[in-house]
């Protein structure tokens, strides 16, 4: 194994290592656990961070386990993985601070940051796959550890949502295993970064390949919540706040997302895709979803389920800058798998902060909280202006490449899609801002919970302030040479030749 | 045109199913088993006019003998238990695990029936065709004869089973080595077999054919290596012996040490098998033996086999393992029911 | 090192040898068993060492070539067999050792315990015997005996719990192979009838379509069929596998019902491939889908834990049976590669269930899986292995079973018969059903009730454990045992078959 | 046609009746018999091909294997005899009871 | 040789009738007392008929020796199963059958 090679390896096994051994502590030893956890994720970082440099120097890291012939799991570095799995850790590494407070004194914490582990460890696999197999391993994999999660309160309620997240996605998983098959039957290995494999197999193909597109988007659909298979997102907000935080900025959704843009960018190749007219009715999965997304956020009292609902809508817009096949909308949507992440994971933290310490679930009972919270508000009020796209904000970045990218593209419905969702994004997100800074408080929560000099624990504090300032920052700093977008234009330039 | 010989043949061929048929569909199970017994002779007389003498020695002695004789005291030992005792010993003891669903009487519909039974028909006549149509094949008939001047032994049958493919036998004496484990890890032996006293004629009658038979078993084991016989004939009527001794009630079977059995019982497998291993070492392959000595050692075999034979047949027809602590558990006035919850009671 | 031969001879000498031995002097056969394990693990090594280095090999016994003597054959598959039978049978052992000291341990009736531990083992190390026996030979009438030795000797393992259940489910099962021993032996009869001979390499040159090798042939598979428990005769298999005690359990799923496919595989694999019409094939597949559906259906409708574990081997030897027509359909090796997978992983994921079901049975003193939620907190790491096993058993990556399904789907997608690959498809997704039954119980949270009972010795649960990692590493390692098969390739090709010494 | 065939013949019909036998009766006695039964006929089948016709060689492998064929369907029996045994006693089943003497195929007529 | 087999078969066939009418008996008779007569008596002449005129065509004196071995086994095992059939039959309490 060469070095680059052992490199990516070792990012795996720095947050799986952690994982089994917390398993095997026993309950009570927390500090050990956390100093695990929390030097488990720096570690991981620097790796990526290494990783990243290697890459930008032009490097290029793999490594391969042979199965059987033709049957092989390859880890591969390039750009687009470089960017997934640095979202993913240094959301991992916040998350974990944050969980670490969050759960300070609920039960079961071993189970819970074993599995957070193991968790991560899929999702940056998932980025680093270099095949369809090994996607397809990580990607049935992520269902399997998150399940814990999500059912980790163990209440009627909570398995009742297991449930259903489970046949959600087993079933995709098993339309994703047949898709996948199926491909390889035609084309043999697929490995990503190479030349799209079905633009290889050609016309001859056509009908398969028109077939197994579908069978494929309806596979990762499922995690990418698109708009008929979105059922078990909104369900899953049982969680506790730190796993709804991370399922839905980085770990499922976000590899649902991550499987279409490698679909389209190395499997079928843009081009090609287009050319099969494939994209287009992709287009319109996509706005459907954020449409229908937003109007039932809209109709949402409870706050987190609210975000869900706008995780849906969101999500698609990763998806509608991805088929619109242009590259500054691919920019767009490319751009919008890190900003999301980063709002959407500052909104859960507050929502997170507000249910923790007041016991505030409902956005009815959120009037003049902002002069009980102020931090927390602050950071959610970041995170809700980012998302409705106002500038300097990350979301104002995404937005505006997925718009000049439609307009580029000739598609002005899309625009229309783009101006109407950013409406309703406000009509969802403005008027929790509204009560909470400009109404008087009626304290209606509890006023019990970690009243400290500060508003609540500083664990539960420093994440989501981090992230809003990310927030912030990577809509200022946009054009800086380290900035997500740069990266992606980097990727893009890959996809769509300079 | 027929000889007498051929209407002969075409009797017994027709009396076979014919007996069979009559046994199975006999209401009365006692009178099936003594069918099943005739049966067994009359298929032992098949043998000899199939000239397979071992074989026809084999099914008096076993198939029809001893085989009889187990089913006839599983029947009786059936019998005796009471549908009243039963009752009494179970009162209220079962649990739910324990619980087995009541099973449905199923009659089966007649079409089914009629179908299942239709196709069955079809596969035996199919079967029949395809026999008449085949003729046999050589057989190894020949290759046995050819090798036979290296084998040890005369009689062919001997020959095959005990060098040509004593591979076989070595796993059949295992198999009847399980059948005797398997019978003690069910349950424990209840003696005296019979209820009632043995009385003086039986007494006598055993005293006076057990060294007989002991006798007539070790010159079955001894004619083996020329003719018909050898260790399963040979073990068989040991096997009777031991029946007989069983039925009487012998004191001095009851008395034999149970290690002592456990000896006898794993004498002939334990035998065999080191032979086996003994020719490996020797430089040859698996129960390869010195093609000169293999004669003697063949008899060595079959003697030791004989008498695990006779002592493992003896066991299965008494039905258990002996008693464990053999002064407490010998009396014949425990009855089966408080046994039998013994060993069911417990569970997992 | 000696040679394969030798290697192989101590394979079936020396469970014979400690069994006899157990027997006799029955205070050590608790030693002698688990030293028979190791001796066993120890000498497959041996043989897979050698194999690898020398290739397939035919070994005469007692010196007597083909037409007369009996053969062992030792190729890739057998050698494979062997190695799970030795894998699979240590993690067994070392439970039973555990399983045992422990119920004796416990003051109710310790004497019915102590006589159930000194027949287990050498009732088991027979049984071992049979089963090496069976994948050595290769010559159809001596795997008639090691069948009935494998036979007999799981009927009284069935019976050896004295439950009431185990002992009627045992009766059944000794009716049903009695059965299927006759159909097997008449089918030998037959074949030996045309061609005069028993070796079954030297049969699949020989064979020729004709009436009494239709007739031979499907005597044999019939009687295969009802050992192997094939859908509509899987009657049985349920209340032997679900009532006997834990290990017992393990082993009659994992190791027993493999003996009678793997000849099933021989026969309709390699020797009887040439004649065989692909409809034939396409029957058993259908049964196979039938056992798939059925199986998952009982599995999931059943309230006690080793039901539903029992149920699950019906649906899993589905998959096994749907592989045939794909091996008939598939020139290349990799429909064979994926049986050989499918059952390898079987058998340690299902023997792993059997052995977690016995510990949490032991713990919590029942197990209905209704009442089992809060398990894992009295048993965490037996209720790992039980989840881990599922999830290999669903087929998820990077299982064994994962690989051998997805072998298999490629195939069936590149024949065009994708029906197979969608029944492999739903056969996971209701394995899935099945396993989240049990798994959403034993993994959710709730205050320990169970600790009245005795603490389960480690060696039960780490066992298990191993067995399920195993199980689930199996498709990352797949490619080193594949290649042992390769390396004895001849072993499906009837050319091949004929490597003599 | 020659008196082979009967033998043949003759042991195709024992094991038709005792496979019929075995599916048929409910009594686990009757049907531990009934399989011998079947078994018979196969031994049956074989040594009658062991003299194939007009050969003067008697093949002496299938007289071997019925031999051991004999040995094994005793043990098997002996063990299903005692099971059938233990489970009469130790169940809530009534296996045999009463009407012994009218069941018939299985069947309680009356 | 001649003589002594035609004897021989003389006294074999002079046997057959004991057995015939043996099985006859215990074909016709009314209970297990009297068929039991007929039987061991019957059988027991017709043997000793069959083995003379066996003895009589043996080619020596071993198979004269096995033969009046096999008799006197058979002698012994006939009557003894015959005391032991007709015991158990009084033990169950079967009456004797009497001329109604």
């Amino acid at each position: 194994m060469n070095w680059g090679g052992l490199l990516l390896v070792m990012i795996l096994l720095s947050s799986l290592v952690p994982g089994l051994i917390i398993f095997a502590l026993p309950e009570k030893s927390n500090r050990p656990r956390t100093v695990l956890n929390l030097g488990g994720a720096l570690f991981k970082l620097l790796l990526i961070l290494l990783m990243n440099v290697g890459i930008y120097q032009g490097r290029h890291f793999t490594v391969r386990w042979q199965l059987l012939p033709g049957l092989e799991l390859l880890l591969n570095s390039d750009p687009l993985a470089a960017l997934f799995s640095t979202l993913s850790t240094v959301l991992w590494l916040l998350t974990t601070l944050y969980a670490v407070g969050y759960l300070e004194q609920s039960p079961n914490r071993r189970q819970f940051f074993g599995y957070f582990s193991i968790c991560v460890t899929v999702t940056v696999g998932i980025a680093l796959a270099g095949n369809l197999l090994t996607f397809l391993l990580f990607y049935e994999l992520l269902t399997l550890t998150t399940y814990p999660l999500v059912t980790h309160r163990g209440t009627r309620e909570a398995l009742a949502a297991g449930r259903v997240y489970l046949v959600y996605t087993l079933s995709g998983g098993a339309v994703l295993l047949v898709a996948v098959a199926w491909l390889q039957v035609l084309a043999g290995p697929v490995e990503f970064g190479g030349p799209p494999v079905a633009a290889s197999l050609g016309a001859a193909h056509e009908g398969q390949l028109m077939a197994l597109f579908f069978l494929f988007i309806a596979g990762l659909g499922v995690k990418a919540a698109l708009v008929p298979l979105h059922g078990w997102l909104p369900r899953a907000m049982v969680a506790p706040a730190p796993v709804s935080a991370l399922l839905h900025a980085v770990a499922v959704v976000k590899a649902g997302v991550f499987g279409i843009v490698r679909l389209v960018h190395d499997v079928y190749g843009t081009q090609f895709a287009a050319g099969l007219n494939l994209l287009a009715p992709l287009t319109i999965l996509a706005s459907l979803s954020i449409i229908y997304g937003s109007l039932c956020a809209l109709r949402e009292d409870d706050l987190k389920k609210r975000l869900a609902y706008s995780t849906v809508s969101q999500l698609s817009y990763i998806v509608l800058g991805v088929s619109v096949a242009g590259p500054l909308a691919a920019i767009g949507g490319l751009v919008h798998l890190v900003h999301q992440g980063l709002m959407k994971i500052t909104l859960f933290f507050c929502a997170g902060n507000l249910a923790e310490t007041l016991g505030v679930h409902r956005i009815s009972e959120m009037r003049g909280i902002a002069r009980r919270m102020p931090v927390t508000m602050a950071a959610f009020s970041v995170g809700a202006l980012g998302m409705i796209g106002f500038p300097p904000m990350a979301g104002f970045v995404s937005k505006w490449y997925l718009g000049m990218g439609a307009l580029a593209a000739d598609r002005l419905w899309v625009v229309a899609v783009l101006v109407v969702s950013t409406l309703l994004n406000a009509a969802y997100f403005l008027p929790i801002l509204i009560k909470a800074w400009f109404t008087p408080p009626d304290c209606s929560w509890s006023e019990q919970g970690g009243r400290g000099r500060v508003e609540t624990r500083w664990m539960l504090l420093a994440p989501p302030l981090l992230t809003a300032l990310l927030v912030i920052a990577v809509g200022l700093l946009a054009n800086a040479q380290i900035s997500p977008l740069a990266w992606v234009k980097l990727i893009v330039g890959l996809e769509y030749g300079p | 045109m027929m000889d007498a010989m051929g209407i002969f043949d075409m009797v017994l061929a027709l009396a076979l199913p014919w007996l069979g048929w009559r046994l199975l569909a006999s209401p009365d199970l006692f009178r099936a088993m003594v069918l099943f017994i005739s049966l067994g002779l009359l298929m032992a007389l098949t043998w000899v006019r199939l000239q397979a003498p071992d074989v026809a020695l084999a099914e008096a002695a076993i198939g029809a003998g001893l085989t009889g004789a187990l089913f006839l005291s599983a029947l009786r030992r059936l019998e005796r238990l009471s549908e009243a005792e039963r009752r009494l010993a179970f009162a209220g003891k079962r649990e739910e695990e324990d619980e087995i669903p009541p099973e449905r009487h199923r009659r089966a519909k007649p079409v089914a029936y009629g179908l299942a039974l239709l196709l069955l028909a079809v596969f035996v006549l199919l079967l029949a065709w395809s026999l008449a149509q085949t003729p046999a094949g050589g057989g190894l008939g020949p290759a046995v004869g050819e090798q036979l001047g290296q084998s040890g032994v005369r009689s062919e049958v001997t020959a095959v089973l005990l060098n040509f493919r004593g591979y076989d036998t070595l796993l059949e004496v295992m198999v009847l080595f399980l059948a005797a484990l398997g019978v003690w890890s069910l349950t424990r032996v209840r003696l005296p077999l019979q209820d009632e006293e043995p009385g003086p004629v039986l007494a006598t009658l055993v005293r006076l054919l057990a060294p007989l038979m002991i006798m007539v078993a070790g010159y079955l084991v001894w004619i083996g290596g020329s003719r018909a016989g050898g260790a399963f004939q040979g073990g068989a009527v040991l096997a009777a012996a031991g029946v007989l001794l069983l039925l009487a009630n012998v004191t001095v079977v009851r008395q034999i040490p149970a290690a002592l059995l456990r000896w006898g019982l794993a004498l002939g497998p334990l035998l065999f098998l080191l032979t086996a291993v003994v020719c490996v070492a020797a430089g040859g392959n698996l129960l390869e033996y010195p093609p000169q000595r293999a004669g003697a050692w063949i008899l060595l075999i079959e003697s030791a086999s004989a008498v695990s034979i006779g002592v493992t047949l003896a066991a299965l027809y008494a039905g258990g393992r002996p008693p464990e602590p053999p002064a407490q558990d010998r009396g014949g006035e425990q009855g089966p029911g408080r046994d039998a919850d013994a060993d069911a009671g417990g569970r997992q | 090192m000696a040679d394969a031969a030798f290697w192989a001879i101590c394979l079936v000498v020396a469970p014979l040898f400690f069994a006899i031995s157990s027997f006799v002097r029955g205070g050590l056969a608790h030693v002698f068993g688990p030293l028979a394990a190791w001796l066993n693990a120890l000498a497959v090594l041996g043989l897979t060492v050698s194999f690898a280095r020398s290739g397939p090999l035919r070994y005469a016994i007692g010196g007597w070539q083909l037409p007369l003597g009996i053969n062992f054959r030792i190729d890739g598959l057998c050698v494979l067999m062997l190695a799970m039978t030795a894998v699979t049978g240590l993690a067994v052992s070392m439970y039973a050792l555990g399983y045992f000291s422990l119920r004796i341990g416990s003051a109710r009736q310790m004497s019915r315990h102590e006589q159930q531990r000194l027949f287990f083992w050498p009732l088991w190390l027979l049984l071992w015997a049979g089963l090496n026996g069976l994948y050595l030979s290769s010559d159809l009438f001596n795997i008639y005996v090691t069948l009935e030795i494998t036979g007999l000797a799981a009927v009284s393992l069935t019976a050896l719990s004295g439950k009431p259940a185990a002992r009627l489910a045992a009766l059944r099962y000794l009716l049903v192979s009695l059965l299927g021993s006759c159909s097997y032996l008449l089918g030998v009869a037959l074949l030996y009838r045309c061609y005069g001979i028993l070796d079954m390499a030297a049969l699949s040159r020989l064979v020729s379509p004709g009436p009494l090798l239709w007739c031979g042939l499907a005597l044999l598979t019939a009687g295969l069929l009802l050992k192997t428990a094939l859908f509509p005769l899987h009657f049985w298999l349920p209340p032997a596998h679900a009532n006997a005690l834990a290990p017992v359990s393990a082993i009659l799923s994992g190791l027993v019902v493999k003996a009678s496919f793997y000849l099933l595989l021989r026969l309709w694999g390699e020797v009887f491939a040439q004649v065989l019409p692909p409809a034939a094939y396409v029957l058993l597949g259908a049964l196979g889908c039938g056992a798939v559906l059925w199986g998952a259906a009982q599995a999931l409708l059943q309230k006690r834990l080793k039901m539903l574990i029992a149920y699950s081997t019906v649906a899993q030897l589905g998959y096994l049976f749907i592989a045939l027509p794909l091996i008939r359909l598939d020139p290349g090796p990799a429909a064979r590669q994926a049986v050989v997978l499918l059952i390898l992983s079987h058998a340690c994921a299902k023997s792993a269930m059997f052995m977690a079901a016995g510990s949490i049975f032991l713990k919590a003193g029942h197990d209905r899986i209704a009442d089992l939620a809060g398990i894992k907190e009295v048993l965490p790491v037996s209720s790992f292995a039980f989840v881990l096993a599922g999830v290999s058993l669903m087929g998820f990556p990077p299982s064994g079973g994962f690989v051998g399904k997805w072998l298999l789907l490629g195939v069936s997608l590149a024949g065009g018969q994708w029906w197979w690959g969608m029944m492999l498809v739903t056969g996971s997704l209701l394995a899935a059903g099945y396993v989240y039954r049990v798994a959403s119980r034993l993994l959710v949270f709730k205050a320990p009730f169970f600790s009245r009972r005795q603490a389960i010795p480690p060696v039960m649960e780490w066992s298990a454990v191993l067995l399920a990692v195993l199980a689930m590493l199996l498709g990352l390692l797949a490619g080193s045992p594949l290649e042992l098969l390769a390396a004895g390739n001849q072993v499906f090709s009837p050319a091949g078959l004929e490597v003599l010494r | 046609m020659n008196t082979l065939l009967f033998y043949d013949f003759s042991g195709l019909a024992l094991l038709a009746i005792g496979l019929h036998g075995l599916i048929r009766s409910s009594h686990p006695l009757r049907k531990i018999l009934a399989a011998n039964l079947m078994t018979s006929g196969v031994f049956l089948i074989m040594i009658s091909g062991a003299r194939g016709t007009g050969q003067t060689m008697i093949d002496p492998v299938p007289h071997a294997m019925v031999l051991t064929g004999i040995v094994v369907s005793v043990s098997t029996t002996a063990v299903a005899l005692v099971l059938v045994c233990l489970v009469q006693e130790t169940t809530n089943r009534a296996l045999l009871w009463q009407k012994r003497k009218r069941e018939k195929w299985g069947r309680t007529d009356g | 040789m001649g003589l002594l087999h035609n004897l021989g078969t003389v006294c074999i066939l002079l046997g057959i009738p004991f057995f015939i009418s043996g099985t006859i008996g215990l074909l016709r008779f009314p209970d297990i007392y009297t068929r039991l007569h007929a039987l061991t008596k019957a059988d027991n002449v017709g043997l000793g008929f069959v083995v003379l005129g066996l003895s009589l065509q043996a080619d020596g004196w071993h198979t004269v020796a096995r033969l009046l071995l096999i008799w006197l086994l058979v002698l012994i095992a006939s009557s003894a199963s015959c005391h032991l059939v007709a015991r158990a039959a009084l033990r169950k309490k079967i009456e004797p059958w009497s001329r109604p």
